[in-house]
């Protein structure tokens, strides 16, 4: 019995990622007349659970191999033999586990954060469900085999984030920024939507695996190939189409952005999964690798140059958010393009891709500290704006010395994560063109005079007599703060071994197109 | 096991080294600038007495400051500059720390003292000093541009000649003396992107003419305006360190040659390398430092931005692209 | 003395304070600029801070004492105060002077041009950051100090002026050093025009820098060599020749008299001072030829001078051409052995509102430069200080004249008497 | 650029223009020094030469002074001060302008220029 | 205490209390090629807080009275103060003014004085000499 029942929760520890947070959900509300704290607790507690489930699940690819699932089936984790799989499949390699985890992570730490950033508002239990909706959304798109599912997936992050944009609802500008972020979210889903009813169309398929296998590479292909790649371009905030990004991360409550970036990462990876499985066989997968990689260098500089002029310390790192982007879709963009030519891809192609999918996590953990921190920041003086903040230093060391980290680790110094990551990618990227890398390089010096610039405002400077008594933020605040700190690092310390265990493989997965459609087909 | 012994044996030795020749250098720099002052100038030694005074005065914290930042960046200056040098090639040894990529991490680290002496300028809260300190940044920003795209060219070259190397690495490079593989053009796009370099090297340092962040008459030392004692002393051996870690890095990159490669001179060989690459040194510090020091006026802030962002950048540029072409042309 | 220009908006802009104690400036002032980004909005100065009172010590002092404090006025323009000062007495008291010492005043003032515009270009280069070309130049100016020290016994306090003449005169075996001296700055002073003039990173720095239109220069009464390189060609020794230059013909120096476009900026004001250590040293050698034998004072015996000045009652008005410009002493004798009054107006004190065009929209690199640029020395400036119980009291304008005009009317009184 | 960068080549190349006084560099221990200087064991180098007719510090000779007190009258600095006590006019060296203008007025010679100038020291007087 | 090391790296900040400039250029004089004072590793710096030594001249008018204690105070131990010129000393020909509070002495406790109106500078020189001295006397009981 007792091993009956762990082989029950290993066999369905795919569903039950997704579904103990989206069941969470709808709880949490119900727990509000035991108190704020209660649905706190309860949220952290789903959270870490899941957490503990995608490290098993994790764990599990890594060694056994890619898992899928078929929901309803009798023994989900096996298809049918032959034929088509009728049922809606969860697949996860490790690609998606990687980017299961990075999210639940910062998730987690977020909500641990919240329950002391949030005490003070109200209805803190809807706060508190989105959050898990939204973490069900995320860790749907990540392990979902089915293109519709995906959509679905989609949508449910997307109308929970909006709601979390909107939570400082007394602001009109966060209902703008929300209302924002739906429209840009619906014109995404219905270029989603459209896309898969043309793949629909013409195979009558929606796994994604027996897509791929079953691509005649039409018109139609092409035009949902666009479709979708623009589509989650735009969700995931790069260049051109990166304008929802500001007001969304600026008017969130600050674990809100932090979370928002993992939102943001979940649909880049959705861009991968589809550039690479889906497409990865097209002839012309090399022009949209091409554009993957001027959006990518288009949104570093962009975003940088933006944000140096930012008063809004959250916009600022919104900016900065864009930039970043830049980088992993720089970096894969580039594996992307070599994807058919096996010498460059082994030459410089993979290492490449590592570098854009070391950055993803790296980014998830820095940018989460640093929204965290600015939270801090606001949470202590009931400011955003840099220019009324001043001389923190003295009153809020750590908290201090905590942006520092995440100032150091975004503009890739050593010994701070952001480095080994950046250091990848320049190194590959030089090969494919050297331009490429002296672009990058500069970004990262701009990226660190905005930062300097930020630190200088909120923390040196004249002393505001109004923040006379600003005390250091609460312990349960400063908790999530120095594990993220502790893990960026840590990266930083030993990139060869995160390298090892999480990255390769997770770029070998994205490679594997073989391997991923061959569970199902 | 004995290699890594061997390995930390050499930190402090380095480290020594490397503060010791900063200093000297930094005396013969005086000196020679005073003689081209005509003037006696101070004695070579002069830096080492400098320091030994400002160690034993009292180290003023103002009362505006940061206090722990305002203690903490000196140190990390210094040990930035050294951790730089523990990196690169030095005086025919070759370096102490070696590793994947690490001609990047130099270039990394070489960020740090000059984010220090921002952040630490910043903490103390004087208004000379803030305007020191985004001078500084600006600075720093201006002469990156240059400085990547220089070194890249120079990886870039390589990696043609041999698409194998690990190029971002300092002892490969070192290794592979890069003229060895240029064609007549390229070997002229090469010397052009030495001169780029060569020119970033004061904006480095914050020597004349770009040494506005301190600019002793726009705004009182800049920077350093609420430094003293031992803080001081830290940023200014931070300097020198500094000083010579660029200069062995270009050594490193352009001028790798040792004299044991050419003549025998069985055991003696690592003294005469040793002293071959003193004289490499000294002669690009004088170019880049001295010289250029002495002969021109320090410039505007905008003008520095316009001078690396614009005319140095151009010129890498045209190194970078005559070294493409003259590669294709081979290939 | 404060004044107030401003433009722009308040925004985004900080309040910078240089001085009064700052390594550019090397006596106290107290600049206050709001500052955006790197550039000047709004400039207010403030001086007073070496107000020593010097006009009112000269009330209780006999005019030979005078002599020496109007030299310490100022330790560089040392001649200038006296000169303008015993012209005064002169006039008063209707002093001839005898030509010979005539001609010594002109060449001890030129001396003291060339060693005064030297020092301006070692500092203003020093101001660029340029701290080569100041040992440069300064090593060039060793060799006039060598020469006023050998003339008067004293490298920077001269105490060669005295009243109806000087104090020393200069011998035949003096002459030769003089004229060799004047042949090395002819070289030099080329030397140092290519450095400053023709150098392309000091034109970037100092072309279109801090200029001063001429209608803004005659507005604001600049004087000498500010004024001049705004075109507008004015200068004691040219308008109302005195001295020796009666029988020289000197003529203004404006960047259009060396055939120079005038912009008005520090490179005129550069190129115009270089141009006068030039005519200076023509002025010396000219003056070396042609100085008449004689007397070299008016009255030897200082006993006898003193009694004949302490029956003399008058105003009168001493002028001069100063390295900066037109230095100017009023004094009032009524049969004392002290003066009654004593008013200075020195060139910096006219040259100073010049700073404030200049410097507005300016960058901070180049405020030192720009300031530097008029040749400010604030030891002759500062006028007044206005304390009442120990605190600072602004007075307006209308106030300052009604005061002024009491003090005037006041001093009319006593003349008839 | 070209200029100065000539010039200061020149200059390198020549011996600078340094007057060495009174040591090249500072010495280690300045009293071990002086004590060597007065046993003549290191050299001194002497000043720039002053020329003749140098203003210098006021020497006085009460034997020929007349008490006319004509320089305390001619005395901007309030330099020279006659002593009712002791008969004598002292001079404050600390308050001299060295303008020399008591000795131009002295009728008896009883005040004289020197060359004197290095006179610094720890008390007024 | 290392006085050797302190004396031949004296780093000195000028301040103008109301000088006629004489003394001043004299310092500029001591500083450039003819004299250069930096051979004995003097240097001359643009804020108190890197000096060792405190050149004041003039005879402290009553504005800077104040301000010239401030700088005093922020130069860092162990420090200096040489007065350079008569006018400093004792007012010299200012001896009368109301509007001076000096000399320095009053405001602010000297070292050495230099006089002339304005010094050579070989009298600055040897000023410093003296300077030398006395931090050797003093300090010697103490190390
Ligand atoms: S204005 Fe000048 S001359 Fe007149 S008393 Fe003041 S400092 Fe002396
Ligand atoms: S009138 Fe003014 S300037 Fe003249 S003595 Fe009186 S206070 Fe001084
Ligand atoms: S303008 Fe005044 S302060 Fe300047 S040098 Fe002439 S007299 Fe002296
Ligand atoms: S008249 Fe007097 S108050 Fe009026 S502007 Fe002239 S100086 Fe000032
Ligand atoms: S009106 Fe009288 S007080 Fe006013 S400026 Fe003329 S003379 Fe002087
Ligand atoms: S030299 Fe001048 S100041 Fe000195 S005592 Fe003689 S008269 Fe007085
Ligand atoms: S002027 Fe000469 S004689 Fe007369 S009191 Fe003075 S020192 Fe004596
Ligand atoms: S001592 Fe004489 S020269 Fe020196 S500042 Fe005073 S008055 Fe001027």
């Amino acid at each position: 019995m007792e091993v009956g029942r762990e082989m029950f929760i290993i066999e369905h520890l795919p569903a039950l990622v997704i579904a103990i947070p989206l069941l969470a959900a709808f709880i949490a509300p119900l727990l509000k007349r035991f108190g704020k704290h209660a649905v706190s607790v309860w949220s952290i507690l789903n959270l870490s659970i899941v957490e503990c489930l995608v490290i098993v699940l994790g764990y599990r690819v890594i060694k056994d191999g890619i898992q899928s699932y078929a929901i309803g089936a009798s023994i989900p984790s096996l298809l049918s033999p032959n034929g088509l799989p009728v049922r809606i499949i969860l697949e996860v390699d490790a690609i998606s586990s990687f980017m299961g985890l990075t999210s639940i992570s910062i998730i987690l730490l977020a909500c641990i954060y919240s329950a002391c950033f949030m005490k003070k508002y109200k209805s803190v239990e809807r706060y508190y469900s989105l959050l898990l909706l939204m973490a069900a959304g995320i860790m749907g798109m990540a392990f979902t085999g089915d293109m519709f599912n995906m959509f679905v997936f989609l949508e449910v992050l997307s109308i929970s984030s909006a709601g979390l944009i909107a939570f400082y609802a007394y602001k009109g500008e966060a209902i703008e920024a929300a209302f924002k972020y739906l429209v840009i979210s619906s014109i995404s889903a219905l270029m989603v939507l459209f896309a898969i009813a043309l793949l629909y169309g013409q195979y009558g398929l929606l796994n994604i695996a027996a897509l791929g296998a079953a691509f005649r590479f039409t018109i139609l292909d092409k035009i949902a190939l666009a479709l979708l790649v623009s589509a989650f371009v735009m969700k995931c905030g790069a260049v051109p189409l990166h304008m929802w990004v500001a007001d969304a991360y600026g008017e969130a409550p600050a674990p809100i952005s932090a979370s928002l970036v993992v939102a943001s990462q979940i649909s880049l990876y959705a861009l991968f999964r589809i550039c690479f499985t889906l497409f990865g066989l097209l002839p012309a997968i090399q022009i949209i690798a091409w554009f993957i990689i001027l959006f990518g260098l288009a949104s570093m500089f962009v975003g940088v140059t933006m944000a140096m002029p930012q008063k809004d310390i959250k916009r600022l790192m919104a900016y900065h958010a864009i930039s970043q982007t830049g980088y992993m879709l720089l970096g894969v963009g580039v594996g992307l393009a070599v994807i058919n030519d096996i010498n460059a891809l082994n030459a410089f192609g993979i290492a490449a891709m590592e570098g854009g999918i070391f950055h993803i996590i790296n980014h998830a953990m820095y940018k989460g500290l640093l929204f965290l921190v600015a939270g801090a920041i606001i949470y202590r003086t009931g400011t955003k704006n840099l220019n009324e903040m001043g001389g923190l230093g003295n009153r809020m060391p750590i908290t201090a010395v905590l942006f520092l980290i995440g100032m150091l680790s975004i503009t890739g110094l050593p010994p701070f994560n952001g480095f080994a990551s950046k250091l990848i990618i320049y190194e590959s990227v030089f090969l494919f063109n050297p331009i490429l890398s002296v672009v990058a390089m500069i970004v990262s010096i701009l990226t660190l005079a905005s930062f300097v610039k930020v630190f200088y405002s909120a923390f040196t400077g004249q002393e505001q007599s109004k923040y006379k008594d600003v005390k250091e933020i609460p312990a349960i605040m400063l908790v999530p703060l120095l594990i993220l700190a502790f893990l960026i690092i840590l990266f930083g310390l030993f990139p060869g071994i995160i390298l090892k265990l999480l990255v390769k493989p997770a770029v070998q997965a994205l490679l594997d197109r073989a391997g991923y459609i061959g569970v199902v087909v | 096991m004995i290699e890594i012994v061997y390995k930390i044996g050499m930190v402090p030795v380095i480290a020594v080294l490397g503060i010791v020749l900063g200093l000297l250098y930094n005396g013969i720099d005086r000196k020679l600038a005073a003689r081209m002052q005509s003037r006696v100038g101070p004695p070579i030694i002069q830096p080492f007495i400098d320091i030994k005074k400002l160690l034993m005065k009292e180290s003023i914290v103002p009362r505006h400051a940061i206090k722990w930042l305002f203690n903490l960046m000196p140190v990390l200056a210094l040990s930035a500059s050294l951790l730089t040098l523990l990196y690169i090639p030095f005086c025919g040894i070759g370096p102490a720390f070696e590793g994947y990529g690490d001609l990047v991490l130099v270039l990394y680290l070489l960020v740090l003292p000059p984010l220090a002496i921002t952040l630490g300028a910043f903490a103390s809260g004087s208004h000379y000093a803030t305007i020191g300190a985004q001078r500084e940044m600006v600075t720093m920003i201006s002469y990156e541009l240059p400085l990547a795209i220089a070194i890249v060219s120079v990886a870039w070259l390589l990696s043609m000649a041999n698409p194998s190397l690990p190029v971002f690495s300092l002892s490969v490079i070192s290794n592979n003396p890069i003229w060895n593989f240029t064609t007549p053009l390229s070997f002229l796009g090469l010397l052009i992107i030495f001169i780029a370099l060569l020119l970033v090297i004061p904006g480095e340092l914050g020597k004349t003419p770009f040494d506005v962040a301190e600019a002793e008459t726009e705004i009182a030392e800049g920077v350093f305006a609420e430094y003293s004692g031992r803080n001081l002393a830290l940023f200014y051996l931070a300097n020198a360190v500094r000083t010579i870690a660029i200069a062995s890095l270009i050594i490193a990159i352009f001028l790798p040659w040792n004299l044991s490669t050419f003549f025998n001179f069985s055991y003696l060989s690592l003294l005469f390398d040793a002293l071959f690459f003193l004289i490499k040194l000294f002669v690009i510090i004088f170019i880049s430092s001295v010289f250029i020091r002495v002969i021109v006026p320090r410039l505007r802030i905008t003008q520095v931005v316009s001078t690396y962002w614009f005319y140095t950048t151009l010129i890498a540029l045209l190194g970078m692209l005559l070294i493409w072409i003259g590669c294709c042309l081979k290939g | 003395m404060k004044k107030i220009a401003d433009t722009g908006n308040e925004q985004n802009s900080f309040t910078f304070c240089v001085g009064p104690v700052h390594p550019a400036l090397k006596e106290p002032l107290q600049f206050t600029f709001k500052i955006e980004g790197e550039r000047v909005k709004k400039v207010d100065f403030m001086l007073s801070h070496v107000h020593r009172g010097i006009e009112w010590m000269g009330t209780r002092r006999n005019p030979i004492q005078i002599i020496y404090l109007a030299e310490r006025i100022c330790g560089i323009c040392n001649i200038s105060h006296p000169f303008a000062f015993c012209r005064a007495v002169e006039s008063v008291a209707g002093i001839e002077v005898p030509p010979r010492a005539e001609y010594i005043r002109t060449i001890n003032a030129e001396l003291e041009r060339i060693h005064s515009h030297l020092l301006w270009a070692g500092i203003a280069a020093h101001e660029l950051g340029f701290d080569s070309v100041l040992h440069y130049i300064l090593k060039a100016r060793e060799r006039v100090l060598d020469i006023i020290e050998y003339i008067t016994g004293n490298r920077i306090t001269k105490g060669i002026m005295m009243i109806g003449g000087v104090r020393r005169d200069i011998s035949k075996k003096q002459y030769r050093k003089i004229i060799e001296a004047m042949e090395y700055y002819k070289k030099q002073v080329k030397k140092i025009s290519d450095i400053l003039l023709k150098d392309h990173v000091v034109k970037a720095r100092t072309i279109n820098t801090g200029i001063l239109s001429k209608a803004d220069a005659i507005k604001l009464c600049a004087v000498g060599p500010t004024a001049r390189a705004s075109g507008v060609k004015r200068d004691v020794r040219q308008d109302e020749p005195y001295a020796a230059y009666k029988y020289l013909d000197v003529e203004a120096i404006t960047p259009a008299t060396i055939g120079k476009e005038t912009r008005g900026d520090v490179y005129d004001r550069t190129l115009v001072r270089l141009a006068e250590i030039r005519q200076s040293v023509n002025i010396i050698v000219e003056c070396l030829k042609s100085m008449p034998e004689g007397k070299i004072a008016y009255e030897d015996k200082i006993p006898k001078l003193l009694a004949e000045l302490k029956s003399v009652e008058g105003e009168g008005i001493g002028r001069h051409e100063a390295p900066r410009g037109e230095v100017l002493h009023y004094i009032k004798l009524i049969g004392n052995e002290t003066l009654f009054s004593w008013k200075v107006r020195a060139p910096t004190y006219a040259n100073l509102l010049s700073w404030v065009p200049m410097l507005l929209g300016a960058q901070i690199a180049d405020i030192p430069i720009i300031a530097a640029s008029t040749d400010p020395c604030l030891s002759c400036t500062n006028r007044a200080v206005i304390t009442k119980h120990g605190k600072h009291v602004v007075i307006d304008h209308e106030a300052l004249h009604e005061l002024s005009v009491k003090k005037t009317l006041a001093l009319r009184k006593v003349k008839h008497d | 650029m070209i200029v100065i960068a000539k010039e200061l080549v020149k200059q390198l190349l020549k011996k600078p223009f340094t007057n060495l006084f009174p040591a090249k560099y500072a010495p280690k221990s300045i009293k071990q020094f002086l004590r060597d200087a007065k046993e003549g064991k290191v050299k001194l180098n002497p000043p720039v030469v002053v020329p003749p007719n140098f203003r210098g510090k006021i020497e006085y000779d009460e034997k020929k002074c007349i008490r006319c007190k004509l320089c305390t009258r001619v005395c901007p600095a309030k330099a020279l001060e006659y002593v009712e006590k002791e008969n004598i006019i002292k001079y404050h060296l600390f308050r001299c302008a060295f303008c020399g203008q008591c000795v131009d007025v002295c009728p008896t010679g009883a005040l004289k220029l020197t060359k004197e100038f290095l006179l610094a020291g720890y008390k007024k007087d | 205490m290392d006085v050797k090391a302190f004396n031949r790296s004296l780093w000195v900040f000028h301040v103008n209390t109301g000088s006629c400039n004489g003394c001043d250029i004299e310092i500029i004089a001591a500083l450039t090629p003819r004299y250069d004072v930096e051979r004995f590793g003097i240097k001359l710096v643009g804020t108190p807080r890197h000096a060792d030594v405190l050149l004041v001249t003039g005879p402290v008018t009553r504005e800077m009275a104040k301000k010239l204690k401030r700088i005093y105070d922020q130069v860092p131990d162990p420090k200096a103060v040489m007065v350079v010129g008569n006018c400093g000393s004792t007012g010299g020909v200012f001896y009368e003014s109301y509007n001076l509070v000096g000399p320095v002495d009053k405001i602010i406790p000297v070292d050495v004085y230099v006089p002339g109106c304005p010094p050579r500078p070989e009298a600055i020189i040897q000023g410093v000499i003296k300077l030398w001295e006395k931090l050797e006397d003093k300090r010697r009981g103490k190390c």
